[in-house]
């Protein structure tokens, strides 16, 4: 099961770490030398976990990005901006807590930031839709879009959502449209826009908020068109076949970087974000000032051309992505 | 002045919206000299239904048209010059039996992609037209189906022409191209923009079907949206919306006229009156 | 009542006009010559007319204009514009019938048309919500009014409404914000507007499409904030005042042209807009085209300005209307 | 950089909301000792209430304050300097009994009228500030309520200052003044649009009650738009609304908390909060 806090491909990691543990135990309890015996398991399970950690397929990094202690976007936000003040509601027809947003300081500037928000355990869950947005969501994301632009404020986005929800009333009230016009007004905003994949990327409803000068990723994050679960029903009727189409689609940061869809990869800690979330506030905080800090001396127009053009090049005759 | 040309059509084009929705998503005229309407079920003769523009007689039901077929339905007689025939996708992901699949299609429509862009008139007036064609892979948008669309908008924009985009993409977004499909959403919408910005006429025209990540893109985002009865519009798919909600829907969910009374398109147009319709609103934005 | 065919103050009139007709059968019938007292009759009944519809109060005005035959919105589109292209729905929630908008052509020339819409009998006006529209029939004015500006298409509003609706719904949906942001769009649109107030223009919900570069009125509208039944209701504790009310509120199309309120008063056929349907439509397009062509001259930013300083008057110190 | 002075603050600024609603529209502190919550009932003891300001220290009910003392609790110490004081209406529609009834109200509240305006500044932050008073004639919009705004707006917009409003006109537009009162619904919209445009920061606090033209003009143009606890908002009253639908309204209807739920205001607000809040938000838009 992925929504474990220890993940199978963990298990032999886990297995070893938990008996060094226990023969530490037994040396003290029965006061005996057995550093020699520790030290080599020591040095076996610190070659496991890089052989574990740096050579993760990205199936196995799914579900580290699904992993139960992900940091949320709220907890992100709350370790990189030195204070937040949330705004709430699109001005037309509800508040929508799967996709938060507000004003934030970053290093003392304000910004605005944007970002669809799972919940931290069931409860919140449900409270927050599993942070699948409606349109309101979107549209309360295209509000304060437009008030950023309004007040010269750059644009961040954090992504972590499986997807727009699927529902009979988000249908209703235009979830297509909706995102559509989000990723209209994010594409041609006059301020800087950056976005950062922080979790899973999943299809339009990612899109919607991706829509970056720059576009940086986290580590194991993925980015889809679909998700491998549903490419393996399309492709073979049933969702065996996930981590081949996992492969098979490109979704990984490193795919991603190679085709040029993102323009970073920011690194995690050993295991994931979840590990350490001090270094990925860090981390995550060093990358946000450093590019922020090239697009401040753009003018508007500039900004604008800058993400026209570098959206237009996929699928271009001569695309670096594609050759 | 143009409005010559409609002083004997009605002041008030009206349509008659169908009560009874319909799911079943393609279905080509097959090659016999009968078939039977997925509506009514009433048997009909092969060459009346030509006749009928697609539309059966009995019910009017709008039967799945190509590409090639609608061009000849719409644009004034060899009016038609089409532009970026010969582009065809570079398989970006290498992704397995997708090469096979498009030659597959390729053969069975005669068609490169599942678009067809080119400039035309209609009933004199000039414009930019997209065609997407539902039985090349559902429509979906590919690598190539956003090129041709960012150049046909390009082009637009640059010669201050009007576009008319009759969308039909029930597969949203090309899985087998992975990211880069998805990509195509962000180009669109912004040559959309660009377009936009330069205050030209976007008119879409919403048929079978009308899904994911092509409704989540361009096909919403003109000036003036028309549906044709019928025609399946939504984001996600219906069964999706079920499994994840557990519950069945409601009658008529995501059809035209649905999605009409929610208030996301402004007039559904039965296929007999669509070229005049949009003669009618090009002559009216044409300055 | 004031919903039959004929009203109160008329009823003199008919009931004279049904006696010259008795008579004028009677003698046919026996073939006796009366023409005499027939013309006798008919001068009476000339001077009647006069008597009554040059004299009317705000009060009987009102009655004429919730008159059932009151031609509605969409009747004096097709008697003023060569051909209309409704377009439908706020592309947010719903489809709006008693608001309708489209576009129309005056004199060939291509103009938006927005006007709240009553019906015409009992199930059509259950239909149009009685011409009462929800946040969504203001929606989607404000759509098609930033649609005109973008094709430069002048905007012509006919009005003629109760109020918005007051409902549970509609203010879930944001009613007040709904009409706050129709004044502000209209109000500061690059395009010539002109209002006509055809008949109610109750309260916000008529304001909110009144936000013309030129304001127009037949003549036996009214334009009011707050209905005089209601007034009553607040000064008395029942609406037996509503007569009274309506004088003390000065609602009147001469009222408000002397308080410059409006810009011209536009005749009707004697006796109401209902008597004489084409007469009326030549009398409304005659205006329209007129105060089009005043308007046709200015740029954009004039076109703003002017109507900024149209409706900044309202209460300045030194306003005319107030000295 | 102003982020110092909010260093000892918690970083997201919570606010309990009220489950209970609470129809009573105006309930003054009367002159006595002793004083009987509106919501929970318990007798409070005068001054701790004022110490308190004005919020029940039992359940958080937020009692009516007048304009003046809202100043007192929300500017800097004489940082407040009037503009327009003088202003009075002309009863341009010499409507009956008018006059008498403004002389009592001004008699009561000391007030020439239902709004006052000025430069003040707010823990440093220049701000221009509008408050319309409830208590009289129910914070109602006139000619001089209008002008005051819109002379304030103006006054900002020529001096590059933020305006925050602090609304609460539960008689919407005022009858007396006829359709001059609701003429001033179109002054301060395009007031408003004209120092939007400038892109300066407006700020509309809603307390009760927030209704009517007010509610449909100004009070909900604003950038960032908070809520008192409680505070009734909503274009149509509540008994218009139950006569005209023949049913009754839903638990909590109208409250600042409802209005909330349903995407129309940014937060929530306690009185307590509101000082350092606006702080906090002027001293971000600054620049
Ligand atoms: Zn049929
Ligand atoms: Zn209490």
């Amino acid at each position: 099961m992925v929504n474990t806090a220890i993940l199978d491909f963990e298990k032999p990691l886990v297995e070893l770490e938990k008996r060094i543990a226990e023969l530490k135990n037994f040396a003290n309890e029965r006061n005996l030398d057995l550093s020699d015996e520790i030290d080599t398991l020591q040095n076996r399970a610190e070659k496991l976990k890089r052989e574990i950690y740096f050579n993760l397929t990205s199936w196995q990094r799914i579900q580290l990005v699904r992993h139960p202690q992900r940091p949320t976007a709220l907890e992100l936000i709350d370790l990189v901006f030195d204070d937040f003040f949330e705004l709430h509601g699109d001005r037309l027809f509800g508040e929508d807590t799967a996709l938060v947003g507000g004003v934030g300081l970053l290093n003392g500037e304000p910004v605005t930031v944007l970002a669809p928000q799972k919940g931290r355990d069931t409860k919140e869950n449900i409270e927050r839709n599993f942070g699948l947005p409606h349109p309101e969501g979107y549209r309360k994301a295209i509000r304060l879009m437009k008030q950023a632009e309004k007040f010269h404020r750059p644009v961040i986005t954090l992504v972590d959502v499986v997807g727009a929800y699927p529902g009979i009333e988000a249908e209703e009230r235009g979830q297509g449209p909706a995102i559509a016009e989000t990723i209209t007004v994010m594409g041609s905003l006059q301020v800087p826009t950056i976005a950062v994949i922080t979790g899973e990327g999943g299809s339009g409803g990612a899109l919607a908020l991706a829509m970056g000068n720059r576009v940086l990723m986290l580590e194991n994050a993925y980015y889809s068109v679909i998700s491998p679960e549903s490419a393996s029903i399309i492709l073979y009727k049933n969702d065996n076949y996930a981590q081949e189409a996992a492969e098979a689609l490109k979704i990984s940061s490193r795919d991603l970087l190679g085709m040029q869809i993102i323009d970073e990869i920011i690194p995690e800690p050993l295991g994931g974000a979840h590990k350490d979330r001090e270094a990925m506030g860090r981390l995550l905080k060093e990358a946000l000032e450093r590019n922020l800090a090239i697009l401040k001396g753009l003018s508007a127009e500039e900004i604008v051309t800058a993400r026209y053009r570098r959206f237009e090049v996929y699928g271009k005759i001569g695309d670096p992505g594609l050759e | 002045m143009f409005k010559d040309l409609f002083r004997s059509k009605p002041k008030y084009v009206t349509v008659r919206p169908h009560k009874q929705s319909d799911r079943s998503e393609k279905k080509e005229i097959p090659g016999g000299l009968w078939i039977k309407c997925n509506k009514c079920n009433n048997i009909l003769y092969r060459k009346d239904l030509e006749k009928s523009l697609s539309v059966c007689p009995k019910c009017g039901y709008h039967f799945v048209i190509s590409a090639k077929e609608r061009i000849l339905e719409l644009v004034d007689p060899d009016s038609f010059k089409e532009m970026d025939a010969d582009l065809e996708t570079a398989d970006p992901l290498g992704f397995p039996d997708y090469l096979d699949k498009l030659s597959k299609y390729q053969e069975e429509t005669g068609m490169k992609e599942a678009i067809i862009t080119g400039k035309a008139t209609i009933l004199g007036q000039r414009l930019v037209l997209a065609l997407i064609d539902f039985n090349f892979m559902r429509g979906s948008m590919n690598t190539v189906v956003g090129e041709k669309l960012v150049r046909a908008f390009a082009v637009a924009t640059k010669e201050k022409m009007p576009v008319v985009v009759i969308s039909g993409g029930g597969g949203g977004a090309r899985m087998q191209e992975g990211v880069l499909s998805l990509m195509q959403m962000a180009r669109t919408c912004q040559a959309v923009e660009k377009h936009n910005n330069a205050g030209l006429l976007y008119i879409a025209v919403l048929t079978q079907a009308t899904m994911g990540g092509v409704y989540a893109s361009f096909a919403s985002q003109a000036d003036i949206i028309l549906a044709e009865p019928g025609a399946l519009i939504g984001f996600a798919g219906p069964r999706i919306i079920e499994q994840t909600m557990k519950q069945s829907l409601p009658e008529g969910f995501q059809t035209a006229e649905y999605v009409y009374q929610h208030g996301h398109i402004d007039r559904i147009v039965a296929r007999p009156f669509l070229k005049v319709t949009l003669a009618h609103l090009l002559a009216w934005h044409g300055r």
